[in-house]
């Protein structure tokens, strides 16, 4: 399943902020672009060192301004460059996600996943399934702040 | 002096709401009352006054003052006023309504708040007099009488009827537009309520409230008291005293860029927050005693200097009742008084 | 008790054991009760007092106080000691320069409940068992304690003293409570009620930043929303963006380290029941990290600056409550 | 305010094809700070690094953002650049609009619109750039070399040759690795014995090369340059250093029924045992699974027939911790257990024999001394039947995906050597494809078809059923003649497939090194860097990469200790000057990023403040030790109030970030 962005899916442009980590999931970005694998445009990577580096603070900023989901990639826990930096995203994700739930804010709009450098594949498929995802959601009003609408 | 029976009250808030915004205190839900824009079915809160000052109508917390835009590199200025309504505050008490002329005092001398004064045109306050004060009050330590309230009509609610009296010529248009449903009565019907309210004021706990020692000529000997320090020691340094203030006044003005423009925007500022009058050297007012010293200094001896007299406080007991730690205007009056 | 408290404390002071003695003033009425610093006996008799309204939570000035010259004194219900703990474990209390005693509660009362009721123009409040006699300038009228507790007294945590260097009183047992009953409410309701309800709440919120400045956890030098530099700076909600922002942040921020005293909302002028935030943080924490009170002894790691392998999938949790 | 320069790369028309580069050039000029915004055909080129050092010095930009491909690709190249035109590196980003746009888009105008977005946000970054300069950090002229294969000896030899101390660690008793267990080798047929051993003895006798033997890697700490390693020292019950391998405990020992794995369990050793003639260390050791003294406390016969005293029942596992500068993973390979291939009646039948266990039955040092005989019956085969790719290729999920790459060749080797020992011999080989590429590779091929008459056949073999007399009937499909073969042969060998040593996996956790998800070790890049690890100072040799053969994996290793010596023969390295630091003034010295360190970069100091009231005072404070922190950024959001932030990538730039993609 692709969304090819010249195809007629959906006439809703979401924006999508992902933050990747610099040794698993950019270098995935990388080779699925390598690959030529196609996923939505919409989706803007923002490449940071490790997933631990996500500060939950970026995450509301980037709602605040006008996205409409915000993933998470970090290297398969286990497998951080650091050693330990995933495994305390995972826990910090875990505990956020679960408060913007418990304030009735889409819960579709956030996610975390663990691709590694050898999953090109894997990144497109995920973007292309969290695009989806958001688009399915719509506009994110909840979590917006309406200065920033156009 | 005219009255309505108070089963049709809803019948005069439908009235006026035809062609102008109605705010009246209801309840929130949190045990408090707060103003709401009136829809059918709302009835007047019971309390006594509302957690936020009728303030916010005329001075709101945010306020935006105008937008940039940026095209390249050039910035186009964009005035985002819009011609305000006209509304009516309906059930403003006493109190509140004597912090308005203060705050005129500060917006419409010169040079002369335009957001603040286009707010004062299109508003029209209908008050209601008290008659179970709060142990808080203490309104009549600045000449405000609670049972006769300020506004441009005053109201007062006697067994099932609520009486009506134009003070202003604004009041008086807006009660012609509801005259219909008034009927006639006589000053009289309220004067027993005035005399008891009256009597109630003088027996409580703040009765004694006074300012004596507090003119501007004591201004450096109560500066420089030695008490401010062990006033302010467990000061929180939170906005609540200033925020639910009617008469605090103070504000900063800061831009927001919304990435496709910036808003500038001013809100209301704490004296007792870290960044008050932060400038760019840094901060004049360093310690939270001279921030919490501030405070009051203004609204007991710096306000009245420059305003014959008037002090910046109504007695409304809001910061009695909500600050944390319970440490007021009315402690520091005592503690610094001659009395 | 206030009197053996106020003995004690002046004794504390004349045998020079500490200098300064942290406690609580009386007010103007019954219950406008002022956290304060007593130096000399004859402030504690003029001034020292201790009764159901005595709700401060002390621990948070030691960050201050214990840094000044001295020793400082300070009396401690049972669930402010876990604030004190937690503080000790950040290192932002001196432990050497406080001397900790830890006072009997039997609950604290909250005036707004009082009121809640239309009660107006109160005098005076005396108490008997479960009955407050309360007098007002309309008459007096009598309220059952139980029901105009502060919420965190109706859910009392725990009446042990976790730290203590004396005691006045007994000391009591960790308390079962319901306290995430309400937690739970929420999580079963659908998202959009969810949002309704925190709509309908934080959309009163007016930042006047009490919650925060009252907090023990929140002791930071300077904060984030203080500080220009963050790029979240901001003094008033101007979007019900910020609303939300300023308490998720916070919530996170407290995540582990709150141990539920209930300050922020004892003090919130638009009674936000801002409890509801942190204890669904500390909810969480138990069910996917295990069990963790905050403050409860100052050498457990906490829960967000650790982990394990198997910690859940921040994408496969979400299971309980309505969508 | 920045001075910004902008440089937009067609990358031919690997951008250009998909992003309309003018129009992106065009569209950032306009954005704050930018002052120049152009276009080239390839900015990585010497000609195109030219315009951006040009425009640096014209313009004297204070920053550049490059909009090309992925910065793991050439962010060093222009921050060499950058630097040569005097610019500070880290004042220079870059926008990847080839991996992460003009590829995986494949209309113009969505393209060029995401390509604009993302040089906008690169442009707020730099606008918040500072200039980092990197810190140094010593080098510990020592390296690690895990594995005693021949990729690790070979590794280990040039590093020593080159003057710096190398050790190897080898989890069984002797080095030597799977080369040591064959008996030729291709396309030139010598003995693998007779060029391998001489390089264990010279690895032993190297004065820079120590040898762990029986020995694991138990915890690796540190980073590039200065690793600290726990090695595992495992009780080997005999003293090293006294033994003098005469074997006398060999023959004395009592306990000889057990299974030999230098022979793959096709003969049995005694439980002290050396595992062959050449092996080094030539030491014995006491297996503590099989050696009755070691668990009954009954025997110690070997003891007494030891002139030398070596033996020593009471030894304990012992650890051994050394810093070193770089490692070198070398695990090497192993067949993959048949389990999943039953059909080959691999289980059911002793004549149905791996690749490797063949090899072993025609080593003269081999369990059946170098005779071709039936492991069953000790009788001589005259049918042999070779099945290429068993569980290579194969998609079906029971086998491994890719291609082993040494089986065509050493299946035309067994065929060959069968055939030229034992010309009574028909040996049928079933191949999906033969692949020979290499010197003297398809030659080798032909010959073992045209000189030796050896049977390939394009097919694969359905099923392998062992019958009543001993045979085993072999059922298959040849896919030229399209016909259905029934062949009755003596043994089948299986070419079975090769994986990566299990101990790989937790070793690369250790070492923080990524692996594909075959379990075989990733490189930094594939054609670029193919002997490094993605994580600074870790290097690769042999299999443990990626099947090769002894040709390849020579060469690697020695391609990895040049690596390892460029290294070590530097006195400092330059730091990532991306590393976290503390505003004093704001840090609570809570200490919750210390315990988010993996690292242990953060200490607590005791300092001085000045207080608002102008007193003086105390506050513990947090402070980043630049040389240990690696820059993960754990710290930086464990940090309530914000004191801690991350060079190069700030709160504030990676915010900056946000808004502008989200503009």
């Amino acid at each position: 399943m692709q969304i090819n962005e010249t195809s007629e899916i959906s006439k809703f442009k979401p924006v999508i902020v992902a933050f990747c980590c610099n040794w698993c999931s950019y270098a995935g970005a990388d080779l699925a672009g390598n690959n030529r694998l196609n996923y939505p445009a919409d989706v803007k990577i923002i490449r940071l060192p490790c997933s631990c580096r996500v500060n939950p603070m970026f995450i509301l900023r980037a709602f605040q301004k006008g996205a409409d989901g915000v993933i998470i990639c970090g290297c398969h826990p286990g497998d951080c460059h650091y050693t330990t930096g995933n495994y305390y995203a995972r826990r910090r994700m875990t505990i956020l996600f679960s408060m913007l739930d418990y304030l009735g804010i889409d819960r579709g709009r956030t996610r975390v996943e663990w691709v590694s450098a050898a999953e090109g594949a894997k990144f497109a498929a995920t973007m292309n399934d969290f695009a989806e995802t958001v688009i399915k959601l719509g506009p994110n009003k909840r979590l917006g702040d309406l200065r920033c609408r156009k | 002096m005219r009255k309505l029976s108070l089963f049709n009250i809803s019948k005069l808030y439908e009235m006026i709401s035809d062609n102008k915004q109605l705010y009246l205190p209801v309840d929130n839900g949190a045990g408090q009352a707060g103003y709401k824009k009136w829809e059918y079915g709302m009835t007047m809160s019971q309390a006594l006054n509302t957690v936020r000052s009728a303030k916010d109508f005329f001075f709101p917390q945010t306020e935006n003052l105008v937008d940039f835009k940026m095209n390249g590199k050039n910035i186009e200025i964009i005035d985002t006023r819009s011609e305000a309504e006209d509304f009516v505050l309906f059930g403003v008490r006493a109190c509140d309504a004597r912090s308005f002329s203060i705050l005129d005092k500060v917006f419409l001398s010169d040079p002369v708040d335009s957001f603040y004064k286009s707010r004062r045109e299109h508003g029209t306050v209908i008050t209601l007099s008290c008659t179970r004060p709060e142990e808080t009050c203490f309104c009549t330590a600045f000449g405000i009488d609670p049972s006769n309230p300020e506004g441009d009509i005053s109201s007062w609610i006697e067994d099932g009827d609520i009486y009506f009296e134009a003070i202003t010529d604004k009041g008086a248009v807006l009660m012609d537009s509801f005259q219909s449903i008034l009927d006639e009565a006589d000053e009289s019907a309220v004067e027993t309520q005035k005399t008891e309210t009256r009597k109630i004021m003088a027996k409580l706990p703040l009765a004694d409230f006074n300012l004596d020692g507090f003119g501007d000529a004591a201004l450096l000997e109560k500066f420089n008291s030695p008490k401010w320090a062990e006033l302010s020691r467990t000061c929180l340094g939170c906005g609540t005293c200033t925020f639910v203030c009617p008469t605090c006044q103070c504000y900063d003005i800061c831009d927001f860029d919304t990435g496709h423009e910036v808003k500038r925007f001013r809100c209301w500022d704490s004296c007792m927050y870290s960044d008050f009058t932060k400038m760019a050297h840094g901060n004049p007012r360093v310690t939270q005693m001279e921030k919490f010293r501030q405070r009051f200094m203004h609204k007991l001896v710096y306000f009245p200097a420059n305003n014959n007299g008037e002090y910046g406080c109504v007695g409304c007991g809001r910061c009695l009742a909500k600050c944390p730690i319970s440490m007021n205007i009315a402690k520091v009056a005592k503690k610094l008084g001659d009395n | 008790m206030q009197e053996i408290m106020k003995q004690r404390a002046s004794v504390l002071l004349q045998e020079g054991k500490v200098d300064r003695v942290l406690g609580w003033q009386a007010g103007v009425f019954v219950y406008d009760i002022t956290p304060s610093v007593f130096t000399n006996a004859e402030d504690l008799d003029h001034g020292f007092v201790y009764n159901d309204f005595c709700g401060n939570n002390l621990s948070k000035y030691l960050v201050k106080e214990s840094r000044k010259e001295g020793k400082v004194a300070v009396f401690l219900k049972p669930c402010d000691t876990y604030s004190f703990n937690q503080l000790i474990k950040e290192n932002r209390i001196l432990r050497d320069k406080v001397y900790v005693i830890g006072i009997e509660c039997g609950g604290k009362a909250d005036i707004e409940k009082i009121k809640a009721d239309g009660i107006r123009g109160v005098t005076g409040i005396t108490g008997e068992d479960d009955t407050y006699i309360v007098d007002t300038i309309y008459g007096s009228t009598q309220v059952s304690k139980s029901r105009v507790l502060l919420e965190r007294c109706m859910n009392c945590k725990s009446k042990k003293h976790v730290v203590y260097d004396e005691l006045i009183g007994d000391d009591g047992e960790v308390q079962v409570t319901d306290r995430f009953d309400m937690v739970e409410k929420l999580e079963k309701m659908s998202a959009d009620e969810r949002f309704e309800f925190w709509r309908g709440e934080l959309s009163r919120c007016i930042r006047c930043n009490a919650c925060r400045n009252v907090c023990p956890a929140c002791t930071c030098e300077k904060c984030v929303f203080d500080n220009d530099d963050s790029g979240v700076a901001g003094k008033a909600s101007a979007d019900t963006f910020e609303e939300n922002m300023y308490h998720i942040i916070r919530a996170f921020h407290v995540a582990g380290r709150c141990t539920d005293c209930g300050e922020c909302s004892r003090v919130c002028p638009q009674n936000i029941p801002l409890h509801l935030l942190n204890r669904k943080g500390i909810k969480d924490i138990n069910e996917y990290f295990g069990a963790f009170q905050a403050g409860e002894d100052c050498e457990a790691i906490s829960p967000m600056t650790a982990f394990t392998k198997e910690d859940v999938e921040p994408g496969t949790l979400h299971t309980k409550g309505g969508n | 305010m920045q001075k910004i320069g902008v440089f937009v790369c067609h990358c031919g028309t690997n951008i250009a094809g998909t992003v309309d580069v003018t129009a992106v050039a065009e569209a950032l000029k306009s954005e704050p700070g930018v002052v120049i915004s152009t276009d080239y055909p390839y900015m990585c080129s010497e000609s195109g690094q030219n315009i951006i050092i040009n425009a640096i010095r014209e313009h004297n930009l204070t920053g550049a953002v490059i909009c090309s491909c992925s910065p793991r690709m050439h962010e060093v190249t222009f921050r060499k650049t950058a630097t040569a035109a005097g610019l500070n590196p880290y004042m220079l980003e870059i926008a990847n609009i080839r991996e992460q746009c003009s590829w995986i888009h494949k209309d113009m105008p969505t393209a060029t619109a995401k390509a604009i977005v993302l040089g906008k946000a690169a442009i707020a970054k730099v606008n918040l750039n500072v200039p980092l300069i990197a810190g140094e950090s010593p080098v510990t002229k020592r390296a690690l070399v895990i594995g005693g294969g021949i990729a690790g000896i070979q590794t280990a030899l040039d590093i020593a040759e080159a003057g710096f101390e190398v050790d190897i660690v080898e989890k069984s008793p002797t080095i030597g690795g799977k080369m040591a267990q064959m008996d030729k080798t291709f396309p030139t047929l010598d003995c693998a014995a007779c060029i391998l051993t001489p390089k264990m003895v010279e690895a032993a006798q190297h004065e820079n090369i120590k040898i762990y033997s029986y020995s694991e890697v138990a915890e690796v700490k540190g980073f590039v340059g200065n690793f600290t390693v726990k090695i595992k020292k495992k009780a080997r019950y005999v003293k090293e250093n006294i033994c003098t391998g005469c074997g006398a405990c060999m023959e004395k020992c009592p306990q000889k029924k057990v299974s030999n794995e230098f022979n793959l369990g096709m003969n049995n050793r005694s439980a002290i045992y050396i595992p062959f003639a050449q092996a080094v260390p030539k030491v014995a050791t006491i297996d503590p699974d099989y050696c009755t003294m070691l668990k009954s406390g009954k025997c110690g016969i070997c003891a007494k027939v030891c002139t030398a005293n070596a033996i020593d029942y009471t030894q304990q596992d012992e650890y051994i911790e050394e810093k070193y500068g770089a490692i070198v993973a070398a695990t090497g390979y192993n067949p993959i257990s048949l389990e999943n291939y039953d059909e080959f009646a691999y289980s059911q039948s002793r004549d149905v024999v791996t690749s490797l266990e063949y090899e072993r039955i025609l080593n003269a040092a081999g369990p059946t001394d170098g005779k071709l005989v039936r492991p069953s019956d000790g009788i001589h085969p005259h049918t042999i039947v070779f099945i290429q790719c068993v569980g290579s290729r194969d998609t079906s999920g029971c086998g491994k995906q890719y291609c082993s790459k040494v089986c065509c060749m050493y299946t035309a080797k067994h065929a060959m050597l069968t055939r030229e020992k034992y010309p009574d011999t028909d040996v049928y080989v079933f191949y999906i494809d033969v692949r020979t590429p290499g010197k003297n590779f398809d030659e080798f091929y032909r010959r073992a078809v045209e000189d030796y008459d050896v049977h390939y056949i394009k097919g694969m073999v359905g099923k392998v059923a062992p019958d009543a007399n001993g045979k085993l009937m072999v059922q298959a499909s040849d896919l030229i003649s399209n016909e259905q073969l029934h062949i009755t042969a003596d043994m089948v060998v299986l070419a079975t497939a090769i994986e990566p040593d299990k101990s790989a996996r937790s070793l690369a956790t250790m070492l923080t090194a990524s692996m594909d998800t075959n379990d075989f070790f990733t490189e930094a890049h594939a054609k670029l860097r193919p002997v490094e690890s993605p994580t600074a100072g870790i290097f690769l040799s042999g299999m443990c990469q990626g099947p090769k053969d002894i040709p390849e994996t020579v060469s690697q290793a020695g391609a990895a200790a040049v690596k390892v010596i460029g290294l070590l023969a530097k006195n400092k390295l330059t730091c990532n000057p991306c590393v976290a630091h503390s505003d004093e003034q704001l840090c609570n010295g809570c200490s919750s990023c210390e315990k988010v360190c993996p690292y242990g970069a953060i200490t607590y100091i005791d300092k001085e403040f000045k207080r608002p009231d102008r007193t003086i005072a105390v506050r513990r404070v947090a402070s980043v030790n630049a040389a240990v922190c690696q820059g993960c950024g754990a710290c930086t959001v464990t940090c309530p109030s914000g004191a801690m932030d991350l060079d190069g990538f700030s709160n504030r730039q990676i915010m900056a970030e946000v808004d502008a993609i989200c503009r």
